[in-house]
């Protein structure tokens, strides 16, 4: 059996953070192909159901990134996503998901290269923790 | 109103007002020296003494002080008025032998040379100093003493005064300059001048002040943190030689709201500060000056009208040291653009001020990439300017040498200098983050503003109808920051000439059965574009919660609030993305 | 202290006070003012107290003011009931001694008295009190004969040597008081006013302003506060009169001050007196106490509901703050500046309240004008000038003391007749008359009459009285810049003109005194002073250059022969001369060795000495020491 | 519901690493979707044509492009189908250059992200619904933020196309950094020559509305739509009224940072001192004018004015310790310098001076080794001039403590002096 490869979704807001990987791309900085990107207006619309269908849809990983605090396009979505987040993660200790498979990243329009660390990076944690096997009682 | 004649003319004024006061306000000019406008008269130069004819008996007073009196003749310049003054002149001089003023004063008169007794006095006791500190700032930290020949000015027991705040306007009243050495005589604490910024603090400037003669608008501004009035509230000064009575020290701040269709952001650039690369010894050595500083230095407005003196000696050999500041790896690694150009327009400058003196020029690489800029660097180096390369990384160092400077740069001889020029770079400016929060527009890495995109939209921002012009979006010289105002200024244009504009479409949405008006998407809207309004809904009132659609840029962080997904994001709704979410999750 | 004087008991009141001041038993009257005690009248008292008390003698013993004539005090009078007032002069305790011993032995040693009074008379009321005849005195002359009073009329000095000045009833005693009453009882203000104005008395402090006219331009004012001040500056050196008059007579100032404020409408008074009087300031503070006492000064004066009361006030030493606004600046304790006139202190003074501010001897003429009328003031003096003048005859003079003539005498008479001529028989050069802000006149000025506006037109001014008789031996130019030398340093130094205007002078007649001038300096000086007086603020400045003017008019030769010939014809100026010793006059004593200060003299005793000229600094002590007449200076033809 | 599937080769750029044909296949096969097809250039014009046609043809309703990122074609596509009038929002683009494509090299494993990315954008299309953009007004005027030249510029520019324009300069004046300078490269043109005329335009533009010594504080709103809040700090000049003339700062009288902390003198006062300048000054404090009744106490008392005394009597009556050094230094009986225990006053009055008081002072001084105002070593004698003490019979006179010596000569001197030594 091959390596096991994590599947990621990754949640990333229209201005900083889509930009910053649209960069990563323009400048050809190679990354592992496990994330695949949503693209929303900002990461205040990321709803906790998003991550929590994304684990049980299969997703291992789920990444969300924004704008760093205070450029947000929107003044403020990145701040209530972070306080949402951070109560979700409490949430799925309780549930006994590993809350490290939820990750909150802000990259900025000019960051390609930290954009592409933090998918190597998030990816390598997740191949130890290791695939998630959730099971849904019907 | 009293009724008087002066020099023959009639003139009507007000009571209280002295002779000096009507002859003004006709025209007529009396000499004065110990006469100033905002402060009580003293009569102690007699320059401005005059003939005044009461009923007959002729007197002669000082006509600061005379109160205008009903039916007086005046003669302000008889034949026996005018010699009287040459001899107070004449007595000045004798007094004042050396002060360069009083020269003026008796060449003004006539006055060739004193034939009393000279002495060696710098101040003429006019008593300006005294009346200033004690009238205006209310402090009195000096007054006169003694009496007859001994009489002089002085702190209290002729040594340093405890209470003077040395805010130098005693020096800036005396006639004959003798205050202005005597500072640091009167007190102890160091004098602090206030530093004109538009002279990059080569020259002092008043807490009111226009910042250069050309200033547009010519209205000058109240420094609130320094002028005495805000501080200690004392002074007035200014609002006593205002004619127009304009001077309105209870202004406040004005807050004006505008309706804006589009904005250009212009705000310019910041020169970099090198005190913080010892290397160079900026700010430890006088001789150790930057590009800004030495364009003040050598322009005929600036503090020493064009002409260059360190140390009160003209430099002979002048060192330039490029990319200060700039290409700088672990700093600002980006080219500041223009350091070359200006580099080598100073270098000519110097050589045509100073035709043999010898000038250095520390160079990585010269950019004359403009138009017309290769010909000009090509004309400098022909004007016997030495242009030595050295690498980005090589050091460095300038050190004393006397009261010189030696550079010692890596891989070169050691040069002695009296006068290092700094090519400082161009730094966004302090302000700039700031600005940026407010418009909710982006900085690039390098903390110039980010433009929407580098090659197609060079002046857009990200934000529509928000663009930019000039250094604030990286360093430029004058022609392309005159080339980007312009395609900006389109950009708006562009705009302001459409009726309307459409707008993102992917805005909330609320659908009102489902809202049971928790208010919680009202607090999550950053722009306050949701409202909760009371509707009648089939025969019973309810609340529910409004979205205005003109204020709503499409977020979409009320979707994610709201419990029931009563308000949802067009074009972003839960359903859109949860397919998307099933899609990606099966491998 | 005798019971406070009711309103109609006045006349008994005075009367008391004539007992006391002609009492049943001898009585002796020493002049303790301050030229009696500078002469040792003080030792004096001590003497004859000591004196009468072993011998247990009931004789009275008082003091006295300075009765005019100081040059031969000390002085003192005896009186023997019924008998006239002897005065003897030039006592010293030996012969104070000797005369108590004497009289007390009945003998009267006439050969020593100076003059007698058989019949005193105060010229309040005109009244006479005989004091007794004494038929074997008859070449004693009398006091009214007497050459140095002959030709005087003391008003303001009136009561000065014959009361006693610690004692309020001894003034009462010669009518004092009596205007005061007069004024209060049934005169209205304005009457008081018209009064003073039709009498002509002009103010004496010096500028000579209509006195009535200036009580009248104060009283217009409608202000419920208003000063009335005495200005006892006196600046002037070489005048005391009115120290004489504060420490002789202080109760006539405050009757005069009270008339004034009635007239005037004030209820403060204030006595501005120089530093340098302070026996003056403590006969002053004994006249308001027992005046307080009297119910003549406080509260409801004399139950008519006016109040008044008077504070003393100390100069601190400057002449300018005899100038009525510097004064004024002094009083409100501010730094003193003079200030500009108009507004006159009479509409805008102390505190910024209307002020009258008189001289000593302008209050002190006050009870004399309401008690005698106005018509009889008017008939004395000029037609300009009214009333008396009194004036300090000092200098080069016999008889040096205080005169007060009747205005428009002329100078000669003052001189030779009063004054007993110039001291030592030198030859009269000139006199000088107004002090710093006067001038000096020659010879052939002699004759003028003495009054405001003669003497300003021959360039000097009246001022307040000062006469300092000059001989030959004073050199003009020394004086003119002596007098500069004076206002440079008691000028304020604000006005430019006046500061470095007199300094520049100053040094001018330095340079001639020290024979480095040109011809073409005195025109300088001429120009100059006539700037000074026209750009100058206050009375210091524009009087100050008269002593050059006045000199410059009279005495041009004197300053020629400083600059061209450069001698000093009265041998002063010590750059112009030289000191020699006669050989053969010189007894080589040796005291002028001695005295030396810069050891210029060399010599064996019993030899002729020799004055080496280079260390020579012409101070002159050897001159003034040489009991043989053996040193000679000679100026100009080295 | 008909959905078009279009994915583009972007030359060699996606088809490099990501294998299209296949990801179009595999695209065939999902619901709804009538065609798949891909192409080199999709953002071309025949790309553009392709579509068009399809749409019109297959009456497509919802189009679906895997493409470069939509920041860079969306508003291209969007236009697309706007011209084949089919709702711009039903459109949906998949980034498969800058995501894929460019990111990963492997061609299987990015060919599967593709796949990936165009089943969910697929899925998602169909649920997409017809959106109307909505419309704005525009207020026709506009802001400039900074009068350096850039902002001149560029108010100039708008101006003249006769919209209201608001320039907004965070100093005094606008003129900015060239301002500064003194010549331009390369052209060695005056920078104030060139510039001043600019300004000027600015100032006299009937559009231009110049706010200067203001900062924007607050931007609200959208583009047409700004609301804008300027803070114009108080100059504390009315600009009505102000003619320039230059009055005001050319009187100025300070140049310098005053120290504002409360600064007073201390007198450090000798022990017991204190109580006798408390008696003295208590005596007078209700009185006007007290100061000169005091300072004569003081010097009556000490024989002279102690420094300390006189800054401990200003502290106490609330006057300026110049006024009262002032007041100090200007009379003659009060002394700075402490008095030797006798003090020897010599008249100098007009009489004395001519009957010998210069003779007399030469005389104490040689004897005293002193000069007049000065005294002795041994504190025993100080020798003062003074004038006229009134007693000019006794000329020339001297007192030694108020008592009087008169008719004096030079050699008398020292006999008189030695009595009191």
């Amino acid at each position: 059996m091959d390596e096991f490869e994590p599947n990621i979704i990754g949640f990333l807001c229209n201005w900083c953070s889509y930009a910053g990987a649209d960069l990563a791309g323009t400048s050809r900085i190679q990354y592992p192909t496990n994330i695949k990107i949503i693209r929303v207006m900002c990461s205040g619309r990321i709803e906790p159901v998003f991550i929590l269908e994304s684990l049980k849809k299969g997703a291992d990983g789920v990444l969300i990134s924004g704008c760093h605090f205070g450029e947000c396009h929107y003044k403020s979505g990145n701040y209530k996503a972070n306080r949402r987040i951070k109560l979700l993660k409490k949430y799925l200790k309780e549930m006994g998901v590993d809350p490290n498979r939820v990750r909150f990243e802000f990259v900025s329009a000019s960051e390609g290269h930290r954009f592409a660390d933090v998918v190597r990076e998030f990816v390598e944690e997740l191949k130890k923790i290791g695939p998630i096997s959730l099971q849904i009682t019907p | 109103m009293v009724k008087l004649s002066i020099n023959g003319q009639e003139v009507e004024v007000k009571e209280g007002q002295t002779i000096l006061e009507a002859a003004n306000s006709i025209g007529i000019e009396i000499p004065t020296l110990c006469y100033h406008k905002a402060l009580s008269p003293y009569g102690a130069c007699r320059l401005c003494v005059v003939e005044i004819n009461h009923n007959g008996n002729i007197m002669y007073h000082t006509s600061c002080q005379f109160p205008v009196m009903e039916g007086i003749e005046v003669q302000t310049n008889t034949e026996r008025v005018l010699k009287g003054r040459k001899i107070m002149v004449e007595l000045m001089l004798a007094r004042c032998p050396e002060s360069e003023k009083i020269q003026e004063l008796a060449e003004q008169f006539g006055v060739k040379e004193t034939r009393f007794k000279k002495k060696d006095e710098d101040c003429i006791l006019c008593g300006l100093c005294a009346r200033i500190c004690q009238e205006r700032m209310g402090v009195g930290t000096i007054d006169f003493i003694n009496r007859g020949i001994e009489r002089d000015i002085k702190p209290p027991f002729e040594t340093h005064s405890e209470i003077c705040r040395v805010c130098g306007a005693c020096a800036s009243v005396c006639p004959t300059g003798a205050r202005t050495l005597e500072l640091k005589e009167l007190s102890l604490r160091e004098p602090n001048p206030i530093l004109s910024e538009f002279n990059e603090g080569l020259a002092k400037r008043h807490p009111i002040y226009i910042p250069f003669p050309q200033s547009v608008p010519k209205i000058p501004v109240i420094d609130r943190e320094k002028c005495i009035h805000f501080l200690l509230d004392e002074c007035e000064t200014c609002s006593i030689f205002c004619e127009a009575e304009a001077i309105k020290y209870d202004q406040e701040d004005e807050i004006i709201e505008l309706d804006i269709g589009a904005i250009v952001v212009a705000s310019g650039f910041d020169s970099f500060d090198p005190t913080a690369e010892t290397k160079y010894g900026y700010g430890e050595f006088p001789n150790v000056i930057t590009g800004m500083e030495f364009e003040r230095l050598v322009s005929a407005s600036g503090p020493t009208e064009g002409h260059i003196e360190v140390n009160g000696k003209e430099p002979t050999n002048i060192v330039f040291i490029q990319c200060v500041g700039s290409r700088d790896k672990d700093g600002n690694e980006y080219c500041s653009r223009v350091c070359c150009m200006y580099t080598a327009k100073q270098a000519h400058m110097v050589r045509d001020k100073f035709p043999d003196s010898e000038l250095t020029i520390y160079f990585t690489d010269v950019r004359a990439f403009g138009k017309g800029f290769e010909e000009f660097y090509n004309r400098v180096q022909g004007e016997n300017i030495i242009y030595l390369r050295r690498e980005l990384d090589d050091t460095i160092q300038v050190v004393q040498n006397g009261n010189g400077v030696v550079v010692k740069a890596e891989g070169h001889p050691d040069i002695e200098a009296d006068l290092v020029v700094l090519a400082t770079g161009l730094i966004p400016r302090e302000d700039s983050k700031e600005l940026a929060q407010t418009l909710n527009i982006n900085l690039s890495a390098d903390g110039f503003f980010l433009e929407a995109h580098p090659k197609l939209r060079p002046v857009d921002t990200f934000t529509d109808g928000i663009f930019l012009a000039g250094s604030c979006q990286s360093p430029k010289d004058i022609p392309d920051t005159v080339a980007q105002a312009s395609s900006a200024a389109s950009r708006v244009c562009n705009i302001l000439s459409q009726k309307e504009l459409e707008i993102e479409a992917t805005i909330a949405y609320v659908d009102e059965t489902l809202c049971r008006a928790c208010g919680f998407c009202v607090d999550a809207c950053p722009y306050q574009a949701i409202e909760l309004v009371r509707i009648q809904y089939l025969g019973h009132t309810t609340d529910v919660a409004r979205v205005n659609e003109a204020l709503c840029k499409g977020c979409g962080t009320c979707a994610a609030a709201c419990l029931n997904g009563a308000i949802r994001q067009l074009g972003y709704t839960d359903g859109q993305i949860l397919t998307i979410i099933k899609a990606f999750g099966e491998n | 202290m005798t019971e406070v004087i009711r309103f109609q008991i006045l006349e008994d009141i005075q009367s008391k006070g004539q007992e006391i001041l002609y009492p049943d038993k001898p009585r002796i009257a020493i002049s303790m003012a301050t030229c009696g005690l500078a002469a040792g009248a003080g030792k004096i008292y001590e003497v004859i107290k000591k004196e009468v008390k072993d011998q247990n003698l009931d004789w009275i013993i008082t003091e006295t003011g300075c009765i005019g004539f100081c040059q031969i005090e000390p002085l003192l009078y005896f009186h023997f009931p019924g008998k006239p007032k002897l005065f003897y002069g030039n006592l010293t305790e030996k012969k104070a001694r000797e005369l108590i011993k004497a009289l007390a032995a009945g003998d009267i040693k006439q050969d020593w008295i100076l003059w007698k009074i058989e019949d005193e008379e105060s010229i309040i009321n005109e009244e006479k009190y005989h004091l007794g005849k004494n038929e074997n005195l008859k070449d004693v002359p009398l006091y009214k004969d007497y050459p140095f009073f002959a030709k005087q009329l003391k008003i303001a000095l009136r009561n000065c040597g014959f009361i006693d000045p610690n004692s309020i009833d001894e003034y009462v005693a010669r009518g004092g008081y009596s205007s005061f009453y007069k004024v209060i009882n049934n005169l209205k203000s304005h009457e008081v006013i018209e009064e003073v104005k039709k009498s002509g008395l002009r103010g004496r402090g010096g500028a000579g302003f209509p006195t009535g006219l200036k009580w009248e331009m104060c009283s217009k004012e409608d202000s419920p506060i208003k000063y009335i001040i005495c200005n006892a500056d006196e600046g002037d050196p070489g005048a005391y009169m009115d120290r004489s008059i504060l420490e002789g007579d202080p109760h006539s100032i405050l009757e005069g001050m009270l008339i004034g404020a009635y007239a005037i409408g004030s209820n403060e008074g204030i006595i501005y007196v120089r530093a340098e009087y302070p026996i003056a300031i403590e006969k002053l503070r004994n006249a308001i106490k027992q005046a307080e006492g009297f119910g003549l000064l406080g509260k409801n004066i004399l139950d008519t509901g006016f109040n008044f009361n008077i504070k003393i006030v100390k100069g601190a030493g400057a002449f300018v703050c005899g100038e009525e606004t510097a004064l004024i600046a002094s009083l409100e304790g501010r730094p003193v500046d003079p200030r500009m006139r108009p507004p006159f202190p009479s509409h805008s003074g102390l505190w910024g309240k209307p002020t009258n501010i008189n001289n000593v001897e302008t209050w002190a003429n006050i009870p004399p004008i309401i008690a005698r009328g106005s018509d009889w003031y008017s008939s004395l003096g000029t037609e300009k000038s009214k009333g008396t003048k009194v004036f300090s005859l000092v200098g080069k003079i016999q008889n040096t003391g205080l005169v007060e003539v009747p205005m428009g005498i002329s100078l000669r008479e003052i001189i030779y007749d009063i004054g007993g001529g110039i001291l030592e028989e030198k030859k009269f050069k000139a006199i000088q008359t107004g002090g710093p802000s006067g001038g000096c006149l020659p010879e052939d000025s002699i004759n003028l009459p003495v009054d405001y506006d003669s003497l300003s037109e021959a360039g000097s001014i009246m001022g307040s009285g000062g006469m300092i008789v000059l001989d030959e031996d004073t050199c003009i130019v020394d004086l003119a810049k002596f007098f500069l030398g004076f206002t440079r340093e008691e000028s304020c130094g604000t006005c430019n003109s006046c500061r470095e205007g007199l300094d520049a002078s100053y040094d001018i007649l330095n340079r001639i005194t020290e024979g480095k001038a040109e011809i073409s300096d005195l025109d300088l000086l001429e120009e100059l002073s006539h700037v000074i007086i026209d750009f100058s603020l206050c009375g210091l400045g524009k009087t100050a250059p008269n002593p050059v003017l006045t000199t410059l008019r009279y005495f041009k030769d004197e300053y020629i022969a400083h600059i061209e010939e450069k001698k000093c014809p009265a041998k002063v100026c010590r750059a112009l001369i030289h000191y020699t010793i006669i050989p053969d006059k010189c007894t080589g004593c040796g005291i002028c060795f001695k005295l030396c200060p810069e050891e210029a003299i060399t010599g064996k005793t019993k030899e002729p000495h020799f004055i080496n000229s280079e260390k020579c600094i012409k101070c002159g002590i050897c001159l003034d020491s040489c009991r043989f007449d053996a040193i000679s200076i000679s100026s100009g033809d080295l | 519901m008909r959905i078009g599937v279009y994915v583009c080769e972007c030359g060699i750029n996606i088809s490099a690493t990501v294998d299209v044909e296949k990801v179009a296949n595999s695209a065939k096969s999902l619901p709804n979707v009538v065609i798949s097809r891909y192409y080199k250039y999709m953002c071309s014009d025949p790309g553009q044509e392709l579509i068009k046609k399809d749409i019109k043809e297959l009456k497509l309703d919802r189009v679906v492009v895997a493409s470069c990122s939509p920041r860079m074609h969306e508003p291209t596509f969007r236009v697309v189908l706007e011209e084949e009038n089919l709702n711009p929002y039903c459109l949906e683009m998949v980034n498969i250059r800058e995501q894929v494509s460019w990111v990963h090299k492997d061609k299987e494993k990015g060919t599967a992200k593709a796949i990936s990315l165009v089943k969910g954008s697929v899925l998602r299309a169909s649920l997409m619904r017809p959106l109307e953009k909505k419309k704005v007004s525009v207020t026709p005027n506009a802001l400039v933020i900074g009068g350096g030249i850039a902002g001149i510029q560029a108010a100039l520019d708008i101006g003249n196309m006769g919209y209201k324009t608001y320039l907004v300069e965070k100093t005094p004046s606008i003129g900015g950094r060239m301002a500064q300078l003194d010549k331009t490269f390369p052209t060695l043109d005056c920078s104030a020559c060139i510039l001043t005329p600019k300004m000027v335009d600015v100032a006299k533009h009937p559009n231009i509305e110049l706010i200067t010594y203001a900062e924007v504080t607050n931007v609200k709103g959208y583009v047409g739509n700004f609301k804008v809040e300027i803070n114009k700090k108080a100059k504390s000049i009315d600009e009505s009224l102000c003619t320039g003339c230059g009055d005001c700062w050319e009187n100025c009288p300070t140049q310098y940072r005053a120290y504002l902390e409360p600064l007073e003198f201390k007198a450090e006062l000798k022990n017991g001192e204190q109580v006798i300048l408390d008696e003295i000054i208590n005596k007078y404090k209700d009185e006007r004018g007290a100061i000169m009744p005091i300072l004569e106490d003081i010097n009556d008392e000490f024989k002279y004015l102690p420094e300390e005394s006189l800054k401990y009597v200003a502290a106490q009556i609330d006057y300026p310790l110049s006024t009262v050094y002032r007041i100090a230094t200007f009379y003659n009986v009060f002394s700075l310098e402490p008095r030797g225990e006798h003090l020897i006053n010599v008249c100098i009055g007009t009489t004395c001076h001519v009957r010998g008081a210069p003779k007399i002072i030469e005389a104490i001084k040689s004897e005293l080794k002193i000069d007049v105002g000065e005294t002795t070593e041994d504190m025993k004698f100080t020798l003062e001039p003074v004038r006229c003490l009134g007693c000019c019979s006794l000329a020339p006179v001297i007192t030694i403590d108020g008592e009087a010596f008169g008719n004096l000569r030079p050699d008398k001197i020292a006999k008189v002096i030695s009595k009191y030594d």
